[in-house]
């Protein structure tokens, strides 16, 4: 029971509380670059969450066979591998959303999401562990991609998935589909995680002097 | 403007690594809180850069024609040890550099930015001297990139009016968007004439 | 743009306020009466304050000395009428501070003449001739009052060649100076020859802004054929008066940072300190009296005052009849670079060079902006200091770099930054904190 | 715990460096293997959607079109080509039904409002017109560039275009055989690939065989492989 | 003396200041630019001002809601809100959607200003964020101009619901500096000069411009050296273009009385904020500006390049100012 409860706080830590974008600012450079609409972001959100799963898993089941002097050497392998599988895999099942997402796969592997959790926790804990966490970070990132993707893809096309929303006459703005909207989006989303932190603070703090006066 | 030419300007503003094209944004958010430190990394990546487009051709040219499939874990293997080189170079000439990197020194060796050079360059075609023109491209744009950001971010600390609420990367990420949004300004340079 | 500069006879950057001198410009010195109790602080110099030789209740005369000078930088004090010293008690300065003073109440019987025991200074040595200067208490009368003598020991391998008298006055108001000139015109070419021999220079060159051209006319015609004078008009501009822009504008010289005038072989001397040598050479009169100009919105009646020393501010604002009721501060000093007085019973010190009664017209302040970054300040500071930087930096508390990228310490405080901040920011204030910060920094180190 | 028993027993022991080499040794081997069984597992699939994405690009191009064969310069002959070959970029010959020749798929590329736009276009020799054009790749600017060939009307635009003079791009409405109608708002994208077609037909038309010597449709049991026609 | 002593004031020194605030400063550059918005709004009617309206309503709101609960009055008391508004309003086309202007003044204060940390810790200009990020955004609507017309006619696109497209349904026209850039084609001087040309909805009149800038000089509200260098570079820039080739290159005169170039480097450029504060620094700025805009209309993707090339360097404003610390009274003499 209590360790069913401690995978379930690795991964809600992983998709909220330590959410790897929204609070740690880690593996940017797929985000911003690919969520151009939500399926894109979705895709690469499923490839990332796939190496993460399985590196972590690789990683977790063989550290004690790793020595610390090559762990980081060996950790690039493992997730390189996976990317390449995930890369090949893409190209031969989806063709189109492979063209779509194009070099920014292989670029999976230079994510620092994955490496840190490599090296910061799956390579100290226990499998079980490792696959929650794995799970929870993946989700967060996966959550992070579609929503940010989402949001670029309703207001830069008028669709989300594909589908129109607001009909014909619907003015895009192209903006959030260029770089420059992906930067300002995603620092509008981090502005309203910030005040969604200090706005729990706050209430904390006010618990807390309410408890001391009771 | 010859083909080369077209090449530098072309990662240099329009199609810059960090604002266009979202690479290298670690060392671009993280470091860029220093001018000094931030010019160093950046000729320290141009550096890095030149050294990954020739490891890239050659790997290109000799190796991987025979065996495509170990492009992805070549390039990282390759561009890894000689990163490390180079670190290890940093750490024995200029001590004090080695310690303003701090932990980003680790962070080069998977710096998106580079690997994407490798590869971005591979899925171009991009010969040797093209290959080389395009990094020196990226590398300078990289460069240029987080001179600009780390001169408006010093200049921002300075004033210390900013509501406490949006400081660090909300902040930064939006002031890279401007300055994204700007140097959109280049767009189709030299492309109509 | 150099050329330009140099013909106009000026330094670079600078600012124009309306100089308000219209007031009492045409007055002739009047002497303020003697009145009872006079106050004389034993430290109103640059350097160590004076040692006090006498005690409460002892007699003293007009003219005696009743403290000695408390080392090098310092000078001898002395009682301004004939009375008897009432204590050596701290008593309140014109900031509201306490510091020690000697008191002394005047003698009402007495009808305060002195005698006259001229001085023969064509036989002294360089040496008794400083010790004299030093003896006669006498500061440099412009306001920073920094003992006049320290400038004339002159080290080995400097050489003077240029007697430099400052007869800017750019301050608004003031025009003491400037009827010293056109009043005691002798007595000032008398004291410079003497100084001028002292030093061995050259030639004696005095500088006045051209707003005053009464007084340029009256040294031109009083200079004898022959004699090594000059008068140089200047650009009426602040900080026209301050030593180094003087020297900039007169030679065209920049005395280097952290050098003194005598670095760049001139010595530079205020109009009233040169008078006040020329009366004590000429009559054995230390100092112990000034000319004050009262003056302001807020004077009823403004005037050029002989002000005997230690008198209170009070008693000089009643002689020009008192103030009027729009009154919201008395400055002491010039309008730009003195200070408010906290205290009307404070005494007038050897750097008063003026009373100025100011109303809600010259002191009221919008409120404070944000710097927009104009850049007003940066073409007004004549030391090419960056003052929007101070702000921003003392703001951010980011002393260090104020003091090693931008030479805080090089600036003197001449407020052209404040007067010309639209956005009402007090620079100086900002730039006084990050100097006291620093300077308390490195009484740590040390 | 027990992980912290491991880190301090890595600690405590140095590994020798023929371990550490062993590790990496052992890492790289089954990662090779792990990535060799894929790609053996992908090639062929891969291959065949490039072949597809090709084949559907040069039909797009060149109308009524069957068949296609891959074609390179080889001392300033066509020839035929199967195999994928570095150097010369090549062009692609088009056949109806009857292996009568319909004109070639030629592809060029050159600076566009953000990146490079690859261009493939179809051009009959005959009449010396562009009878076709698809954008194989671009960056242009969404809603607005990528006109270039999401709007129906830009692109046919290239349906029967003549190359001489080159061809120009213009805002007033079209007046003469060799013009197109620019997109509203996306003037730059449209000069250029007006420009990338004159630079190809600058390089090819002079290099073409005469008309009616065309090569001939060969039939192969294989279809021909056409791998690296476009980069990505 | 009886009588009671007043209250005195201890405040410190300088006792005296220049008479010019920070709002006089403001109002003196609404003055400045009346002169050539009521041109804009007498050449392409009354739906221009409800453009202007819109802009400025986005601006303050945003300035008005973020400001802190104590200082709105103070806030808005500066008048930099409205001000950011208006200059972003005479970019605009004259027939754009209200609901865009609207956005952009949102943007200008929100993501220009008030994220900064308020007026004067900025460093891009304001007004020119907004516009950056309008054309960014709707492309189309923000290249769409409107010939001069009725006074009394307002486009139907003004009305266009949120979110959905304005239908121009007044007579469009390219601008000159479309025509030149796409064309070749030049536009008579005197329209230039005069502003009956199609366009921005406040860059069109350059005699009315350089009026208003005249009227700040004179005020000493403006750098001079600003608006001097970076049209003198132009200037120079383009002649040397024009020679090389005259029918390709536009002229010196089309450079400077076309587009932007005037609204931009007398009231744009010159924003005290996020120009450098040095003398040299602000020569370098103007040329580097004068330089960028000849470049990106001349060899770039957009007619119109002064917006970028203000952004732009606004973007290097900090380092410039770094770089161009003024020689300190008697330092470095030698190097003098």
């Amino acid at each position: 029971m209590a360790k069913e409860q401690l995978a379930y706080d690795e991964f809600m830590k992983g998709l909220w509380r330590e959410n790897p974008v929204f609070v740690q600012v880690l593996g940017l450079c797929p985000l911003l670059a690919v969520t151009n609409s939500a399926i894109n972001g979705l895709a690469m959100g499923l490839a990332s969450f796939f190496v993460l799963l399985g590196s972590s898993i690789l990683v977790s089941l063989f550290k004690s066979y790793i020595p610390k002097q090559v762990r980081i050497s060996c950790f690039i392998i493992i997730i390189a591998t996976f990317v390449t599988v995930v890369d090949y895999t893409l190209a031969a099942a989806l063709p189109v959303i492979h063209k779509e997402l194009g070099a920014f796969i292989p670029l999976i592997v230079a994510n620092c999401l994955i490496l840190g959790r490599m090296e910061a926790f799956a390579s100290r804990n226990t499998l079980r562990m490792s696959v929650a966490d794995a799970f929870g970070m993946g989700a967060g990132f996966l959550f992070a991609l579609v929503s940010l993707g989402a949001v670029r893809e309703i207001l830069g096309v008028g669709e989300l998935f594909g589908i129109a929303l607001f009909g014909a006459n619907f003015e895009p703005w192209v903006i959030m589909i260029l770089p420059p909207g992906g930067f300002i989006t995603l620092g509008v989303m981090l502005l309203y995680f910030n005040w969604l932190e200090e706005k729990k603070n706050k209430i904390d703090k006010q618990l807390a002097t309410e408890d001391g006066v009771n | 403007m010859g083909d080369l030419g077209w090449i530098f300007i072309s990662t240099l503003l329009i199609n810059n690594f960090v604002l266009a094209y979202f690479l290298g944004l670690c060392p671009f958010l993280g470091v860029s809180n220093k001018l000094e430190v931030s010019f160093r990394l950046g000729l320290a990546t141009i550096f890095v850069m030149v050294v990954t487009a020739l490891c890239a051709w050659f790997l290109n040219t000799y190796v991987l024609i025979h065996a495509p499939y170990l492009r992805l874990i070549s390039f990282i293997v390759v561009i890894a040890s000689v990163v490390q080189l180079i670190e290890m170079a940093i750490k024995k000439t200029s001590p004090a550099l080695f310690r303003a990197l701090g932990i980003f020194l680790p962070l080069i060796t998977t710096n998106c930015a580079i690997l994407g050079l490798a590869i971005f360059a591979t899925n171009k075609g991009y010969g040797l001297w093209e290959g080389l023109v395009y990094a020196l491209g990226a590398g300078m744009g990289f460069t240029l990139a987080i001179v600009l950001m780390a001169g408006m971010r010093q200049e921002v600390e300075k004033v210390n009016a900013m509501p406490k609420l949006i400081r660090g990367f909300a902040f930064n990420l939006i002031i890279s968007g401007i300055l994204s949004m700007a140097f959109m300004g280049f767009a189709g340079l030299f492309s109509s004439s | 743009m150099n050329l330009f500069r140099r013909l106009s006879n000026s330094f670079d950057h600078g600012v124009f306020p309306h100089h308000h001198k219209e007031q009492t410009e045409q007055l002739a010195i009047q002497r303020l009466p003697f009145g009872k109790r006079f106050v004389i602080p034993l430290g109103q110099h640059v350097g160590a304050p004076a040692k006090p030789i006498v005690q409460a209740g002892d007699a003293v005369k007009r003219g005696q000395m009743i403290a000695e000078p408390g080392g090098f930088v310092s000078v001898a004090l002395h009682s301004p009428v004939t009375g008897r010293v009432t204590g050596v008690d701290p008593e309140r300065y014109a900031d509201g501070t306490f510091q020690e003073a000697i008191v002394i109440e005047a003698d009402q019987y007495d009808a305060q003449q002195m005698e006259v025991h001229p001085i023969d200074w064509e036989s002294l040595s360089i040496e008794a001739f400083i010790s004299e200067v030093q003896k006669a208490g006498i500061v440099g009368l412009g306001g920073a009052a920094f003992p006049c003598h320290v400038k004339y020991a002159i080290p080995d391998g400097n050489k003077i060649r240029h007697l430099l008298i400052n007869g800017a006055e750019c301050e608004p108001y003031l025009t003491n100076d400037h009827r010293q000139m056109v009043e005691q015109t002798e007595a000032l070419l008398y004291g410079a020859e003497i100084v001028r021999q002292k030093l061995g220079a050259e030639e004696i060159v005095i500088g006045v802004e051209k707003n005053k051209p009464d007084a340029i006319k009256a040294l031109q015609d009083a200079i004898k054929p022959g004699q090594p004078v000059r008068v140089m008009p200047l650009e009426v501009k602040y900080p026209q008066g301050a030593e180094k822009m003087l020297i900039k504008s007169v030679f065209g010289v920049e005395v280097p940072a952290g050098k003194l005038p005598r670095d760049v072989e001139v010595a530079v001397n205020n109009v009233g300190t040169i008078i006040a040598i020329a009366e004590y050479f000429q009559t054995g009169k230390p100092l112990i009296e000034r000319v004050v100009t009262v003056s302001g919105p807020g004077v009823s009646y403004p005037a050029n005052l002989i002000v005997p020393l230690g008198t209170s501010i009070r008693e000089v604002l009643d002689y020009a009849g008192g103030l009027t009721d729009e009154t919201r501060q008395v400055v002491l000093g010039g309008p730009m670079m003195g200070d408010s007085i906290a205290d009307l019973d404070a005494p007038m010190l050897k750097g008063s060079a003026g009373v100025l009664a100011l109303t809600e017209n010259e002191t009221g302040r919008p409120p404070e902006y944000n710097c927009i970054r104009c850049g007003r300040c940066v073409e007004a500071c004549p030391y090419f200091l960056n003052p929007a930087r101070f702000a921003r930096l003392a703001k951010a508390r980011m002393f260090e770099e104020m003091a090693e990228t931008y030479k805080v310490m090089d600036c003197v405080e001449c407020g052209c930054c404040t007067y010309s901040c639209p956005s009402g920011i007090p620079i100086v204030q900002h730039i006084r904190t990050a100097k006291d910060h620093l300077r308390s920094m490195k009484g740590k180190v040390q | 715990m027990s992980e912290d028993k491991v880190e301090q027993a890595a600690v405590a022991d140095e590994p020798s460096p023929a371990r550490l080499i062993g590790t990496l040794a052992i890492a790289g081997l089954v990662s090779g293997v792990i990535i060799i069984a894929i790609y053996l597992a992908t090639f062929e699939t891969i291959k065949e959607n490039k072949a597809r994405e090709l084949r559907e690009a040069v039909f797009r191009v060149l109308p009524n079109v069957s068949k296609m064969q891959k074609l390179l310069l080889k001392e300033g002959k066509l020839e035929v080509s199967y195999k994928e070959e570095k150097g010369e970029e090549p062009i692609y010959a088009g056949y109806d039904d009857n292996n009568t020749f319909m004109g070639y798929a030629i592809p060029s590329d050159g600076p566009g409002f953000a990146d490079t736009i690859s261009v493939l276009y179809g051009y009959r020799p005959s009449d010396r017109k562009v009878i076709g054009m698809w954008i194989l790749a671009s960056r242009e600017t969404p809603g607005l560039g990528d006109k270039i060939y999401k709007d129906a009307a830009f692109v046919a635009n290239f349906d029967d275009l003549a190359i001489e003079p080159p061809i120009v791009a213009t805002k007033r409405g079209k007046s003469k055989p060799n013009e197109i109608d620019a997109i509203t708002g996306a003037t730059i994208s449209s000069v250029a690939v007006a420009r990338i077609i004159n630079k190809g037909n600058d390089y090819w038309v002079s290099r073409l065989p005469e008309p009616g010597a065309e090569p001939a449709y060969v039939e192969v049991e294989t279809p021909p492989e056409a791998e690296d026609a476009q980069a990505q | 003396m009886t009588q009671k002593d007043p209250k005195l004031l201890i405040q410190p020194g300088p006792q005296l200041r220049q008479q010019m605030t920070t709002p006089v400063v403001m109002r003196d550059v609404w003055y400045a630019l009346t002169p050539a918005t009521l041109a804009g709004i007498w050449f392409f009617g009354l739906g221009a001002f409800l453009v202007l309206l819109a802009c400025i309503a986005g601006a303050v709101l945003v300035e008005w809601y973020f400001a802190p609960e104590e200082k709105r009055g103070y806030f808005l008391g500066d008048g930099t809100a409205i001000l950011t508004g208006w200059l972003l309003g005479l970019t605009l086309p004259p027939a754009l959607p209200l609901w865009m202007a609207f956005l952009g003044g949102v943007v200008a204060v929100g993501i220009g200003k008030t994220i900064w940390g308020g007026m004067g810790a900025n460093i891009f200009n304001p007004a020119l964020v907004g516009r950056a990020f309008l054309l960014a955004t709707f492309p189309i609507a923000m290249t769409t101009w409107t010939a001069p017309g009725d006074f009394f006619t307002i486009p139907s696109s003004l009305f266009a619901l949120p979110l959905m497209t304005g239908v121009v349904d007044t007579v469009t026209q390219a601008s000159p500096l479309g025509m030149m850039k796409f064309e070749h084609v030049d536009t008579p001087f005197i329209d230039l000069l005069f502003g009956n040309t199609s366009g921005s909805l406040g860059e069109t009149s350059g005699l009315l411009l350089i009026l208003g800038g005249l009227y700040l000089w004179w005020r000493r509200d403006l750098d001079w050296r600003i608006p001097v260098g970076i049209l003198g570079t132009a200037i120079i820039f383009s002649l040397i273009l024009f020679m090389v080739d005259a029918d390709k290159y536009p002229g010196p005169i089309f450079t400077v009385f076309s587009g932007g170039m005037l609204l931009g480097a007398i009231f744009m450029a010159t924003d005290p904020v996020t120009s450098p504060l040095t003398q040299k620094g602000t020569w370098i700025f103007a040329i580097g500006i004068g330089l960028l805009v000849v470049l990106i209309r001349v060899f770039g993707g957009f007619p119109e390049g002064m917006m970028y090339a203000i952004l732009l360097m606004n973007a290097a404003t900090p380092l410039i100012d770094m770089y161009t610390q003024p020689r300190v009274f008697g330092r470095e003499l030698d190097q003098k």
